[in-house]
């Protein structure tokens, strides 16, 4: 009986396996540790800070989506309810002059986002797919209102504010300067993400999976899908609500932007971008859409198109998100085969550029009039300059589009092509699907 | 228990109707415990709608459905399962995005008393690990152990889905038509793969390959259009003159 | 366009510091320049930049040019202090914002701390329009200063102008779900019930902000109440609404209004032939009969195809410079002690002060109907052919409210 | 006051009967294709936006026209070249892929038409009080609107019953399982299904544009309640649609037309509780809660009546 366990489980990991996988946790702990080293300015801070907590936060949000198969449009409700508790009690520890230091209050976010999942959740997740998703939209709506009815908690459209350095001070730490926010932030961050990461790999964790696959299954090995949902909408909830704490610890001010639409769009957005099917991939996601909402507003006004534009194209061409894009070359790195795809990309990635720039050209050009018709018609997008007025800028936009259009739809079906054939030669050469 | 022991499952005047439609009409249905028991009948006789209303996936309109003497009539399919019966499905139903192993393993966790729980280390339960394993071994399919369930083959999936059904150790078992669409070859397999793995246990199973229902069952029941029309040995069965004309008669022609 | 070449620079935190040269006064104009208000803030973005022109046609500030740094902040409290953040790193230390108190509440409070914890570094905040009391009242704050005259001061102005006329009887008070809207409806009630306590209120409705499509609902009420007055703070398209609704139903009032001139405004009430029937309460309008405000609006008008609709941020920006001036330095800290009680002889005519106790600068406040024009109103608005006229000035002795400040001083 | 209850239902009804035409073409929709379409409400937006820009070529009567015709060709094309080539990543996917649609058609508008509310003015042919009671006023164009709606409603009706299409979305809504059956020209269906469907909420949009506002919010304003009206009548039902489309519009008119608070019930808190959250309870009145009202319903019916209204199924 022995042997045939040992044969037939998958084998303990090796030490080595054992070493590359703490080594990673402690390379990033590293790595977060240095940054400000390498990058001290106040604004690389706080966009660093900001990263760490939407990173948290899309995370929380995986559990639903990716893990579970929960799409809500909702999740910023308990974002939102664990900053207006964190910083309600930033005042209050202050206001009592009790001895809580500041690293502690995204507890007390976590435990407020906690707590409302726990309350809402029972009802929203009875029900799974759209009828979930549009309940969550409902609710997410009911709380935003609500938060400008009830002035005196919320604060009105104005917020509640706090002074984060009132507190008791930690290692002479009063948590002003924005290293200090780094670094706290940076701690929760990584103390989640392994909390996140090791929830995968319970029992609870691969029920999820198991309910996202196939709820009506679930029901048949024992399980009740409806208390997985709902236990993994609180682990949701209480992730959200530390990472909400830790933006309210960082803005020192909550108001009810935290718990509306868009903070719950967002989330989405940079989930599902960075892929759901993995793990890393809301990490990636959070990154990049962090980035882009910081840096792309300041090079086009119309910033909020090209987001939508480049969500719609992953959900049409990369559903597993840029993660899912990344780890489907895997088998072709093991297998020897990347090469073979990797000229087909460079040809498929110049019409497909021209494209793209097209589009650009011929929306830039129409923002211009619409928005500016006044201005000197010699604008510059993303820092190149062009002649709106003149029709060369139109005829060569026309152009890029259309005969990229055409070229890059030739060259992506090569591609696919060239991809099928190094998939079947590296599974050829011994490499698992 | 001195007297009679109570049967496995037992269905008193179970009645189904969708709307103004009655597809089960008064079913009466006794399965002693450690029996194989066959269902079979025409297509539409109302078979699989028995196992959904056994297994919980339907409430029966009226009647009474007993698991081991225990009245389980409108329960919800996890309390059923968790008395100690399990199904298997006639389309394949797995978790097509995960591997064979993890499939397997979502299936003992209950049973091995996990429940929901959110801080142990999945991969350091050794009883899980080797009921697992054991399971995997049972169903033959050690060599696909890291593949995603939803790119096995069709005979590998049917497997599959008997270890899914088998796993968590219950004493009931009901496989609906666990052969269907297997070859000659395949299907032998199964069959003893089958008689193997639900040795000692209480077996129902719908099936329409009638060498598969002789060669496995201790008692067959025939249904038609939703009602028991007999019950009985093999051999009872195929002398039934009922039987015959509504069903066999034409497949034995 | 050149804020695109500016944003470059500043959308690299990532690059460090690159080494901005010092010989421009760099001020961070933080408004919404993307989403639904970005029509406002591109307006306020582009009179700063016709006022830097100006003074750097002069000379500058101390001699050095003015530059406007555009930061969107998608009338978000967040994205604005992270935005101020980004500013600061590219060297900024002024900031001006306007749209929305919450935002400015966040600024202010953001500034306040920054610069505490932040000894040599200081930032101020010009706040060229965000009206909520509290900014200059309990939570006033040494380097905030606003030249917009705050919502009570308007409405004291108002109401001394409405206890004159008899013909009003029944007031009906309608105005946003927010604290702006609520802060019009108290003080509203208070000052009426003070002034002209024959006066009924007859209705007090709060509505959602920015959320109402179709007015009908409410245009009933008013009508079912017999109001002859209707008191409202809507801006935006809750005003333009409100009106297009009650044209619609026929209802026969007279408009007391805070922002009917804004983007949208004229044009709505022309639509509906509300002949100087609306009223509004403002620091200044283009009508004013003052030869050198005047000839400012033709050029501005001739430039940037708008009418001036902040004559306070003309008064910002010069303002700005006189203390710079006064003070012979560009530390914020000194710039803010120079303006702390100065006299500044305003845009439209008149003295104006930067009380120091509150930093809440005082100045005349006019009440003009919009309608059609004779030949002493030269403007029209929104090429509707109506213009403003002016119906009454307040002088700035009568503006002058008491404070609740208790200001922290460094 | 019984004037006030006139307008008021006459309000509750226009708009109740607004929401029904979005609302029908959603459930439709969401039968036959099993996906919500997030992008709906953004439909309904374009019709406007084309009807706006229609009427000021060649006037408002062809713009009726004309402007759902293209909105539900762009709809077509939408579930031809978009939805379709999406629905092999799942469900969760063609959610997505109409909720990006839905933000970039918000973008795309205010790139064209601007952020401020335009200038659709109602035909001059309408633009006279239809009648007056108590001295309000009642807009013609809003009867007309009233008349419009009712008749696309009673030409549903019709088309549902009589026509081919009709009996094959009919049986769609009650057995969603068996349209993968359909047979070869099953895509042909459903393009034409989302086409009309967004042609109808274009239509809403073209009628509303000039009564209300022609705004680029206005879809980001009411697509949430669109999703509460098909919620709350239960998902794939038409009937339920239309009850609650009513019931929304009336709940919502009625509402604004009412002071009550609890302080008016009740009488003033005490003082020692004034300063505390409660107050804000207290003090609110129906009338400013109008608008989450809706959201309050759909709360309401997911504890008591789950599966909506007149629904029959789970998801």
């Amino acid at each position: 009986m022995r042997d045939i366990t040992v044969s037939a489980a998958p084998p303990p990991p090796a030490l080595a396996d054992k070493l590359k996988f703490y080594g990673i946790w402690v390379g990033v702990a590293l790595i977060l540790l240095l940054l400000p080293k390498i990058l001290s300015s106040g604004g690389s801070l706080t966009t660093f800070s900001l990263i760490g907590i939407s990173i948290i936060f899309a995370l929380s949000y995986n559990i639903l989506l990716g893990q579970t198969g929960m799409l809500s449009f909702g999740h910023a409700v308990y974002y939102g309810l664990g900053g207006f508790l964190a910083i309600h009690a930033i005042n209050f520890i202050v206001g009592h002059k009790f001895p809580i230091p500041l690293p502690l209050v995204p507890m007390i976010g976590g435990a407020t986002g906690l707590f409302f999942a726990a309350l809402i959740g029972w009802v929203s997740t009875q029900r799974s797919g759209t009828a979930f998703a549009m309940i969550s939209l409902g609710l997410a709506e009911l709380v935003a209102s609500s938060a400008l009815i009830l002035r005196s908690f919320f604060g009105g459209e104005a917020g509640v504010s706090a002074n984060r350095t009132k507190l008791l001070k930690v290692f002479d730490w009063n948590f002003g300067p924005q290293i200090q926010i780094y670094y706290l932030v940076a701690a929760w961050t990584l103390v989640a993400v392994i909390a996140m990461y090791a929830l995968t790999r319970t029992p609870l964790g691969r029920m999820c999976n198991a309910v996202r696959d196939n709820p009506e299954r679930v029901q048949f090995v024992g399980y009740d899908p409806h208390v997985i949902r709902y236990l993994a909408f609180c682990f949701a909830g209480f992730f959200a609500g530390i990472a909400g704490a830790l933006a309210a610890i960082n803005f020192e001010i909550a108001n009810s932007a935290y718990l509306g639409a868009v903070q719950s769009g967002t989330v989405l957005f940079a989930a599902y971008i960075g892929g759901i099917g993995f793990f890393i991939g809301p990490i990636v996601g959070a990154i990049f859409v962090t980035f882009l909402s910081l840096g792309l507003s300041d090079v086009t006004p119309v910033w909020q198109l090209y987001f939508g534009l480049f969500f719609i194209a992953v959900v049409m061409f990369a559903p597993g998100g840029i993660t899912g894009l990344l780890m489907m070359h895997r088998p072709l790195l093991k297998g020897g085969t990347m090469l073979r795809v990797l000229p087909s990309y460079a040809v498929a990635l110049l019409p497909t550029l021209a494209m793209v720039i097209g589009l650009m050209l011929a929306i830039e050009s129409t923002v211009h009039y619409t928005v500016n018709p006044s201005e000197n018609p010699h604008i510059r997008a993303f820092g190149i300059p062009f002649n709106a007025a003149s029709p060369l800028t139109w005829a060569a936009a026309l152009a890029l589009i259309v005969v990229g259009f055409a070229l890059a739809r030739l060259s992506w079906r090569r591609v696919g092509h060239a991809w099928d054939e190094a998939l079947t030669t590296a599974r050829q050469n011994g490499v698992a699907a | 228990m001195s007297g009679k022991e109570p049967n496995a499952i037992e269905l008193r005047d179970v009645e189904k109707s969708f709307g103004i439609t009655k597809v089960i009409q008064t079913i009466n249905l006794k399965v002693a415990q450690g029996e194989r028991h066959a269902l079979i009948g025409p297509n539409g006789a109302g078979k699989s709608t028995t196992f959904n209303l056994i297994s919980g996936y339907m409430k029966p309109t009226s009647g009474s459905i007993q698991l081991r003497g225990e009245e389980i009539a409108g329960l919800r399919p996890f309390q059923i399962n968790r008395r100690g019966l399990s199904r298997s499905f006639q389309v394949t139903n797995v978790f097509g995005n995960m591997t064979v192993w993890e499939n397997l393993r979502c299936a003992v966790l209950w049973a091995t008393g996990q429940r929901y729980a959110f801080w142990k280390n999945i991969d350091k339960l050794p009883e899980v690990r080797e009921r697992t394993a054991r399971i995997l071994e049972d169903i033959h399919l050690v060599g696909r152990r890291d593949v995603p369930a939803g790119l096995l083959t069709y005979a590998e999936q049917r497997a599959l889905e008997i270890g899914i059904t088998i796993a968590g150790g219950a004493n009931v078992i009901l496989l609906d038509e666990p052969t269907a669409g297997m070859s000659h070859a395949e299907t032998e397999r199964a069959v003893s793969l089958i008689r193997r793995l639900t040795e000692g246990r209480t077996l129902l199973i719908v099936e329409h390959d009638m060498s598969v229902v002789f060669g496995l069952a201790d008692r067959i029941s025939v249904l038609v259009y939703g009602q028991v029309i007999a019950s009985g040995t093999p051999e009872e069965i195929r002398g039934n003159p009922k039987v015959k004309e509504a069903y066999l008669g034409e497949e034995a022609a | 366009m050149r804020r695109l070449v500016v944003a470059a620079a500043l959308a690299l935190p990532m690059l460090g510091q690159a080494a901005i040269a010092q010989e421009t006064v760099k001020l961070g104009y933080i408004d919404p320049l993307s989403g639904g208000g970005a029509s406002v803030g591109e307006g306020g973005l582009k009179t700063f930049q016709y006022l830097a022109e100006e003074l750097n046609a002069k000379g500058g500030i101390l001699g050095k040019k003015v530059e406007i740094v555009p930061l969107d902040n998608k009338t978000n409290p967040q994205e604005s202090l992270i935005q101020a953040q980004k500013a600061i790193d590219a060297g900024v230390r002024y900031v001006t914002q306007g749209n929305g108190s919450a935002v400015g509440g966040a600024l202010s409070d953001f500034v306040t701390k920054y610069n505490e914890r932040n000894p040599g570094k200081e930032v101020l905040y010009y706040n060229y329009a965000a009206v909520d009391p509290i900014l200059t009242n309990d939570k006033c704050s040494f380097w905030h200063f606003r030249w917009d005259a705050n919502s009570d001061i308007k409405m004291e102005a108002l109401t001394n102008y409405m206890k004159d006329q008899p013909a009003i009887k029944k007031v009906y008070l309608i105005n946003q779900d927010y604290s702006f809207g609520q802060s019009v409806r108290t003080t509203a009630r208070a000052m009426l019930a003070k002034k002209r306590s024959d006066i009924q209120i007859v209705g007090d409705e709060l509505h959602p902000l920015l959320k109402i499509t179709d007015f009908a609902p409410y245009v009933a009420k008013i009508k079912a109440s017999g109001a002859d007055t209707v008191v409202t703070g809507n801006w935006g398209q809750d005003i333009a609404l409100l009106l297009k609704a009650s044209a619609d139903a026929g209802l026969k009032v007279n408009w007391y209004t805070y922002y009917a001139g804004g983007s949208g405004g004229p044009t709505a009430i022309k639509q509906t032939g509300l002949n100087h029937q609306v009223f509004q309460i403002t620091e200044g309008f283009a009508n004013v009969d003052h030869k050198e405000s005047q000839d400012f609006e033709k050029a501005f008008r001739a430039k940037v195809d708008l009418s001036l609709w902040y004559p306070r941020a003309v008064n910002e920006m010069r303002m700005f410079a006189a203390a710079a001036e006064k003070a012979k330095s560009l530390e914020p800290i000194k710039v803010a002690q120079a303006l702390e009680d100065m006299k500044f002889e305003v845009f439209n005519g008149g003295e104006g002060i930067m009380r120091k106790d509150d930093h809440q600068f005082f100045q005349p406040i006019y009440i003009s109907s919009f309608g059609e024009r004779s030949e002493k109103e030269p403007f029209d608005d929104e090429k509707t052919g109506w213009g403003w006229k002016l119906v009454a000035k307040v002088d700035t002795a009568q503006t002058m409210l008491p404070t609740t400040c208790k200001m922290d001083r460094p | 006051m019984l004037e006030l209850i006139v307008i008021s239902t006459l309000n509750g009804v226009l708009y109740g009967m607004l929401l029904f035409l979005m609302a029908s073409g959603l459930t439709v929709i969401f039968s036959m294709l099993g996906v919500l379409n997030f992008a709906h409400a953004s439909f309904y937006m374009l019709g406007a936006f084309f009807g706006f820009q229609i009427s000021r070529w060649v006037g408002f009567w062809p713009a009726l026209l004309i402007a759902p015709l293209l909105a539900g060709a762009i709809g077509a094309a939408v579930e031809r070249y978009g939805l379709r080539r999406v629905h092999k990543n799942g469900h969760v996917a063609e959610l997505l892929f109409t909720f990006g649609l839905a933000f970039a058609i918000e973008e795309i508008v205010q790139i064209i038409w601007g952020k401020s509310p335009v200038d659709f003015r109602v035909p001059p042919l309408l633009d006279f009080p239809a009648f007056t009671i108590f001295s309000t006023n009642y807009p013609a164009f809003k009867m007309f609107m009233l008349l419009v709606s009712v008749a696309i409603f009673l030409g549903l009706l019709l088309a549902l019953k009589k026509t081919r299409i009709g009996l094959i979305v009919q049986a769609a809504l009650t057995h969603p399982h068996m349209v993968g059956h359909l047979g070869h020209n099953v895509g042909r269906i459903f393009m034409l299904v989302f086409g009309v469907g967004t042609a109808l909420a274009a239509v809403a949009g073209v009628i509303a544009g000039p009564a209300l506002v022609t705004q680029s919010n206005m879809a980001g304003l009411l697509g949430p309640i669109l999703f509460v009206v098909v919620v709350v009548g239960g998902l794939g039902s038409l009937p339920g649609a239309f009850i609650a489309s009513l019931l929304i519009g009336l709940l919502q008119t009625f509402a604004v037309s009412m002071n009550a608070s609890l302080a008016g019930l009740l009488g003033p808190l005490s003082p020692d509780l004034a300063q505390s959250w409660l107050s804000d309870i207290w003090n609110v009145t129906i009338a400013q809660i109008a608008p989450i009202m809706p959201y309050l319903l759909l709360v309401l019916v997911l504890i008591f009546r789950p599966m909506g209204l007149l629904g029959t199924r789970d998801t």
